[in-house]
This record gives structure tokens, C-alpha cells and sequence, in this order.
């Protein structure tokens, strides 16, 4: 079978194409594959869209508001295009601010979905959530049981940048606690998925059947962190 | 005139956490309501949930002690408790629209007295940060409201109807402010605590909807002195 | 808190009124809550509705036939109301063909979807699945991104009937293997869930917390099976 | 008329596993579809799904060896193999619905020159098994299908159109009978390998759709006999 893993990240996302749809997980500064994206913003990749729950953080590390930074990104699609806190202005806010980045906002547990959605093969789903919310505006409503629902579409991807904690050969993933938040819906959701490991990849067999986050099927491509990787 | 004393923000949050039941599955916004988790009652246990997929966390974690994965949803370092576990971002959202959160504490900038808020989107500016809001706010089993009853500039919060953006509609049912206490009931706020030596003729005049004074009021409670 | 562990599988049934719909899991003869049947079975409820892969299997073992053959389910709703190959004659076959119970039959993953949906909050979704069959008449069609999809509903329980390998005191659940199927989608789906433990019940933080199948939210009441229970 | 010998299941299924390709995710249907599984090419790996959420499990365990909790989407012991994982049921129909499956081999009562199957509803009978055959038929990318080329009392099974409720319209692309391999085309069936002694007027003869004959028309492949 291909062999998946890749000797470095940059290999790894050689071949991505301006104008992708990629995915970034992470929150609260876990589970950002930092290296990953690190590597796409030395390789250059422009016109992109971003799929995260933020548009980068106020840390100096690399996340995906470097793509941003540095007008690799032409849109993004988060739960936050304005900081929790006013002072908060990341370039993001600057850019969009003077309408030099696109966005489309959506509430975290539709954005969530959306991707699981696309990862199953669900045509689209209703929710309650937004509903009497600027938000909903413009979006099929529909009820159901008395109670009032948008219809929201699946959320794919082309290239979903995973952290895990630990890989095996064919791409089984598990996840250290928090670390794990949107990584496995985005494994799901893109085409293509590329992992950045921090503990170890081991051989198949190593890890318990019954203890498997994402399932290798999802698995494209795996680099171990080097000792001089991004860690945190 | 010098204004009265008003609640502190750590009192405003107790006043809330005084409500949890045992066994109660909670959320609390980043931010103020995050100080509901200093409330301690021996007689109750809590379930921490946090929009990034960790059901049953414990305190902050003491500096040095950080687990680097570990985080609550406002990205802060916190403790594995006990039966804690972990989901993803899609299992955890299906707990909260699942409708399986007993109470979620959020700020706001306004809260009507519909029982609409509105705390994503600050006027005049572009975008705003929902997270995970309006989910948590359609679909816990009751949101509750910790923010200051006036704004910087002295405008009142408690609005006979939002002027902001909602955040959801009708979904308030209690408020803790730095004045009082005040439930929505389908007349209105209804103030029920007031804060010590505020009167409601006092709070009525910094409050743009039309209070209710319940039959009972009475002053805000505190939450007995801590042991330690 | 509430204390979750009940010592025998009757009390812990002992409430379940008439009328009420349960969920069923298991899949190849694993992963079936078959003490909990009996316990229902001896207790006697009546007009149940069941949600179950099937309608019970042909060998000797207590399984949703069980409460069929009884006369205690009104109504099944599962993937396969005939069997397999036409000599497999259960006790629901024989009822159906004479109109005694009613049945409605779902695909299997729409069944699964269906459930899941009703766990986590959606209010409907659409799938391929079915379209252009009969099990489509009748039902919302919509064209999506150029294929065509029919709108399927929730499907929530009163009850769930779930077969564990490891709980703790809090209810979070680990499966072994197969054991798995539907069993966390039905906890999920159910108001009330109802867990018997094949190998232990342990304090809590005794599991790993990245290594919980189903989170004790989920969980209302905890039986071990005793030696003398039915462990397949 | 005494009739030629025709193909044994085996060889219909080792034909259909030929073409899977290195890496192929398979999902084999209850069945004669399971002796798939018999065919063993040293040059490329098959990875099995189960609807049963099992993914990358190897052979039928031997006898006493078995598992108990461990059984593919026919309730036979199945063994572990290195890198299997487990979902569960509403995860393996994500995987189905997404996708993820290369091919599908299923058992059918009839096919139809359009591509439509029929296998989960017998006619006169109320009621049918579905199980995950919808679901597997709209979803994975290639759907293959293992029958026999004739119902017991002789009728055909190839069809212009089914007569019994279909499975999914449109699904099959390659068809093995006991008489030949058959591709589905635009155009209809295409016979593309015949069975030893079978002519393609023989096979007509037994089929209800017109059969095109393909041009580089040969005798049906039976895998290299096995080494052990």
C-alpha cells in the first residue's frame, strides 16, 4: 500500500495548489497544526480559503492568521471575525477592517457540523441554532416539532491540516484531552489530509483498535514534529 | 453625586452559581461568567462542559502544573477531574444542541426584557465573535446573564428591546447584574434582589425597560464566607 | 450526586411504562443489552415501540424477539423486517406477515443518522440513501449540488438499552470491538439510558479520558452483569 | 439437454476481487459476496469495511479462536489485523455515505441493463431486509454485483428493467454471473468474458436484456491457483 508518511512538511505540502479550500483546527491555541502551516506559508500557496474556528490569535506563534498576514488567504470561514475583546486586533481584523480579506461568520456548532456533514455525505441538515439572529437572514427556515430551524449546507475541504498526538503507519490518530476539538471533523471533511505528529508514529498494531480517533481511511499524509518542529 | 457601591463581579457570579442544582451539566462563557466556577456548595456537585469537547473539568490549574493540552473554552489552562472526558468539536455541540446543558452563563452587552440578548457584535464595527453563543444560547436548557447593568458611558444594558444584533431570541431567563437580581417572566424583568442599598426606584432609573418589583424582594444574597 | 448504580436489571427497569419507545443495540449477536431485555420481558410493559438493527435473530438468546414473541412491542422500526434468507422464520416474521405488529423499515445508516440526529439537536437531514426506491415515496426530495437527496427525520427514544464493556460510577462507557455499533448513538438518542456492564463498573478516573466511548452525561442508571447474568 | 458446467461462486467472486486495486477500501455484502475475501493477491492490500463499524479486519478466525466481540457485517468471527479501528454504527455510515467506500460487492435477485439492482425485497413477501444495502448501493464509489446468472426455476436475472423494487437506480457498473463477467455501459450489459464452453448466443439465450458482445470478447479469468 502507499506509503503515507513524508520526511518534511514541506514535501508534504508541495503540491497545494493556490485557490484551496484548506481546514485548520485548533482552540484555544491546542491542536494548532502549526508546522504545517507554517510550511504552506513558506511554500506560498495564495488565494486561498480558511476553515478554523478563529482567524488567528494575538500569540506570535504560527497559526492560521500567519496565512493571513502574509495575503496567502482570500477568505475565511470562523466563528470569530472580530476578537472577543476590542484590543484584540489581529492582522485579520485589520485586513478585513479595510476590506482586504473576505469572511463568512458562523456559529462554532455549525461550523462543527457543517464539516461533519460533509465528511458523511449529508446533503444539508437543519438546526435551531441562529434562528432570530442576523445570522439566519436569507437562509431556508423551516419548523419542525414547533420549533423553528435554518437549513444549513456541509462545509467540505481540499486540504484538512491535522495535530495528533500519536499516528501509526496507515494514519489510525489519537489525541492528547482538548487537543482533539476539530481535528477529526476535518480529517473527515477534505479530500486530503495531512497530520503533524507530536509524540511518535508507530507501526500498525501498536495502537488499540478501540482507543482510534480518526480511522486511517481519512489519512493522506504524516510527518513527525522534528526535534526542532514546532511544539508549543 | 458619588454612586452607591455597586456588586462586585465575583458576587454578581456566586449570585448566579447559587442557583446550579446537583448534578447540573454547566457552561460558562469565557470571561465573567467564568468566576461562577469559584463557587463552591459541598453539598453539590457541578459538571464543567466546554464548547471544545471536555465534559467534567476541574480549577484552573496552578501555574507550572499546566497540562499543554488541556484547556477550557476560553483557552485557559485547567484541571482533569475525575470521570472528565473528551469529544470532538461535532459530539460536543451535539451535547449542547442535544439539549444536554442544564445552564449556561453568558456576558451581554444588552439584554431585552423578551428575554432577547445580544453579546457578538458591537456596533459600528465589522464582524463579531460568535464562538459558540448562539448554539449554547438556542439550545442549553436556560442562559443566564452576568454583566454589568450599565455601560461605561453610564447608558443602561436592560433594554425594553435589543438594539444590537441577537445573539438568540427570547432565550434569557435570569440576570445577575453589579445592581441586582432579575428574572424574565413574559411581563418583564422582574427584579427580585436588589444590591445593598440600592432601591428599586434607583435601579428602575438606570434600567430602560419598566421594572417589575417582586412581591419578595429582597437584598442580593452572598454567598456565605469562604472556609479556607 | 445522583448515584447511578442500581444491583439488579429489574429495578432498574422496574419504572418503564407502557407505550414507551426503547432502542435496542447490537449487531451480529454483539453488543446486545440482552439482560436488560429480560428484565423488560419479566416486567411485562406492553405497546412498546422498538428501534433495533433487526426484529430479533433466529438462535435462542434473549434479543428484541424476545419482547416480540411476548407480545409486548406494537411496532419495530428497523433495517430488516424479513430476514436474509427466507427459512430464517422469527417470531416477528410470523407476526408481521399475519398483521400483528407493525413495522417500519429504514437503511441502516439512515437508521443510524436518524438516531444520531435526534441525540445531537438536528432537525432533519437529507440523504442519498433511498432515492429512487420505494422507501423515497412519499418522502421531501431535493436536489443538491446536482444529486438528489430526501429529507429524513430524527428518531429519539424514551429508552435506551445499552451493553457496555467497562463503566465508571459517572456512566462513561468503554465498548470492546463490535461490541460498539449502535450502542453510543442510542444513548445519545434516548431521554433515559440504561447500561448493563459485561466486565466492570469502576470509580471514576479510572478511565483515561481520551479513551471514553460514551460520556456519562449520556448515562442514567448502571447495572453490572452479575456471574449468573447472560454474558453471550 | 444436459447443460455446460457452469462457473463455481468462488471463481464469480475471485473475478470481482481482481479488480480491486492496492489500497481499495471493500465492503463485501452478507453472503456469496464474502468469498471476495478468499482471493489473495500478494502485490496488493484490500482494506474490509464492516458496516459494524470495523475497518481493516482480516479473516474468518478459526474455530475456537474467535473474538467473541469482534464479527464482520455477517455475524461471522473475524480476526483483528494490524491497524484495524472501530467506530461506531453512525461513523461507519459516514464513511459509507462519504464515500470512503471503493467498492461494494453485493448478492442481487436481478440487475437491470440501466444499471438498477433489486436484492432486499422478495415479491409476494411483505416486508424486506435492507440493512446497509441503500445505503452502500447510493453511496460507494463502484458497486459490483455476484449472482447467479438464472433464478432456480431458470429466468433470467439480467434484466431491461427490475421487476422486483430496486436498491438504488443506476448503481452497478460490473456484474459476475455463473456465465461471465458483465460490464454496464450506456448501452446496456456488456458481456466481457464468457464462461469456459459458454458461447455469447448460449449466454443471450439465458438473459432478458440484449447483451452487446465486447470486441475483445474472452473466456472468463479464474485466479492463479493458490500456492499453499
Amino acid at each position: 500500500m502507499k506509503n503515507k508518511i513524508y520526511q518534511t512538511f514541506d514535501e508534504a505540502v508541495a503540491d497545494i495548489p493556490d485557490g484551496i479550500t484548506f481546514m485548520s483546527p485548533g482552540f484555544g491555541g491546542v491542536g494548532v497544526p502549526r508546522n504545517l502551516l507554517a510550511a504552506l506559508n513558506r511554500q506560498g500557496a495564495k488565494g486561498l480559503t480558511g476553515v478554523s474556528n478563529n482567524a488567528g490569535n494575538m500569540d506570535d506563534k504560527v497559526d492560521v492568521g500567519t496565512l493571513v498576514q502574509a495575503g496567502q488567504v482570500k477568505k475565511m470561514i470562523c466563528a470569530f471575525t472580530a476578537p472577543t475583546h476590542p484590543s484584540q486586533v489581529t492582522p485579520f481584523v485589520t485586513m478585513y477592517n479595510n476590506d482586504e480579506i473576505d469572511a463568512e461568520l458562523v456559529p462554532q456548532g455549525t461550523l462543527a457540523e457543517r464539516m461533519r456533514a460533509a465528511g458523511a455525505g449529508i446533503g444539508g441538515f437543519y438546526t435551531p441554532t441562529s434562528v432570530g439572529t442576523e445570522l439566519a437572514e436569507g437562509k431556508e427556515h423551516r419548523e419542525i416539532n414547533g420549533r423553528m430551524h435554518v437549513l444549513e449546507n456541509p462545509l467540505p475541504g481540499d486540504y484538512a491540516f491535522i495535530r495528533a498526538w500519536k499516528s501509526d503507519t496507515f494514519g489510525n490518530l489519537q489525541f492528547r484531552m482538548t487537543q482533539r476539538n476539530f481535528n477529526p471533523i476535518m480529517a473527515m471533511a477534505a479530500k486530503i489530509t495531512i497530520v503533524e505528529v507530536e509524540d511518535e508514529i508507530v507501526e500498525v498494531g501498536q495502537l488499540d483498535p478501540d482507543q482510534i480517533h480518526v480511522c486511517g481511511i481519512y489519512v493522506d499524509r504524516i510527518v513527525k514534529i522534528p526535534p526542532d518542529g514546532i511544539f508549543d | 453625586m458619588a454612586e452607591k457601591p455597586r456588586l462586585e463581579r465575583q458576587a454578581m457570579c456566586d449570585r448566579l452559581a447559587m442557583e446550579f442544582q446537583d448534578g447540573w451539566i454547566v457552561n460558562l462563557g469565557v470571561g465573567m461568567p467564568t468566576l461562577c466556577s469559584n463557587y463552591v456548595d459541598p453539598s453539590k456537585e457541578f459538571i464543567n462542559h466546554s464548547e471544545n469537547g471536555v465534559i467534567g473539568y476541574g480549577p484552573l490549574a496552578a501555574a507550572g502544573k499546566e497540562d499543554k493540552h488541556l484547556v477550557n473554552a476560553g483557552g485557559q489552562h485547567v484541571t482533569a477531574m475525575p470521570g472528565m472526558s473528551i469529544v470532538h468539536h461535532a459530539d460536543s455541540f451535539a451535547m449542547i444542541r442535544g439539549g444536554m446543558i442544564d445552564v449556561t452563563v453568558m456576558g451581554a452587552y444588552e439584554v431585552a426584557e423578551n428575554g432577547d440578548f445580544a453579546n457578538w457584535r458591537i456596533p459600528n464595527r465589522k464582524g463579531g465573535g460568535i464562538g459558540g453563543a448562539m448554539d449554547l444560547a438556542a439550545c442549553a436548557k436556560r442562559v443566564f446573564i452576568a454583566m454589568e447593568h450599565s455601560t461605561r458611558d453610564g447608558k443602561p444594558r436592560m433594554l425594553k428591546r435589543c438594539k444590537l444584533p441577537v445573539t438568540a431570541p427570547g432565550a434569557v431567563t435570569l440576570v445577575s447584574t453589579d445592581l441586582g437580581l432579575f428574572e424574565i417572566t413574559p411581563q418583564g424583568f422582574k427584579l427580585v434582589e436588589h444590591a445593598p442599598g440600592w432601591s428599586p426606584e434607583d435601579i428602575q432609573e438606570l434600567t430602560e425597560a419598566k421594572l417589575i418589583i417582586a412581591d419578595d424582594l429582597r437584598e442580593f444574597r452572598f454567598r456565605a464566607p469562604c472556609k479556607q
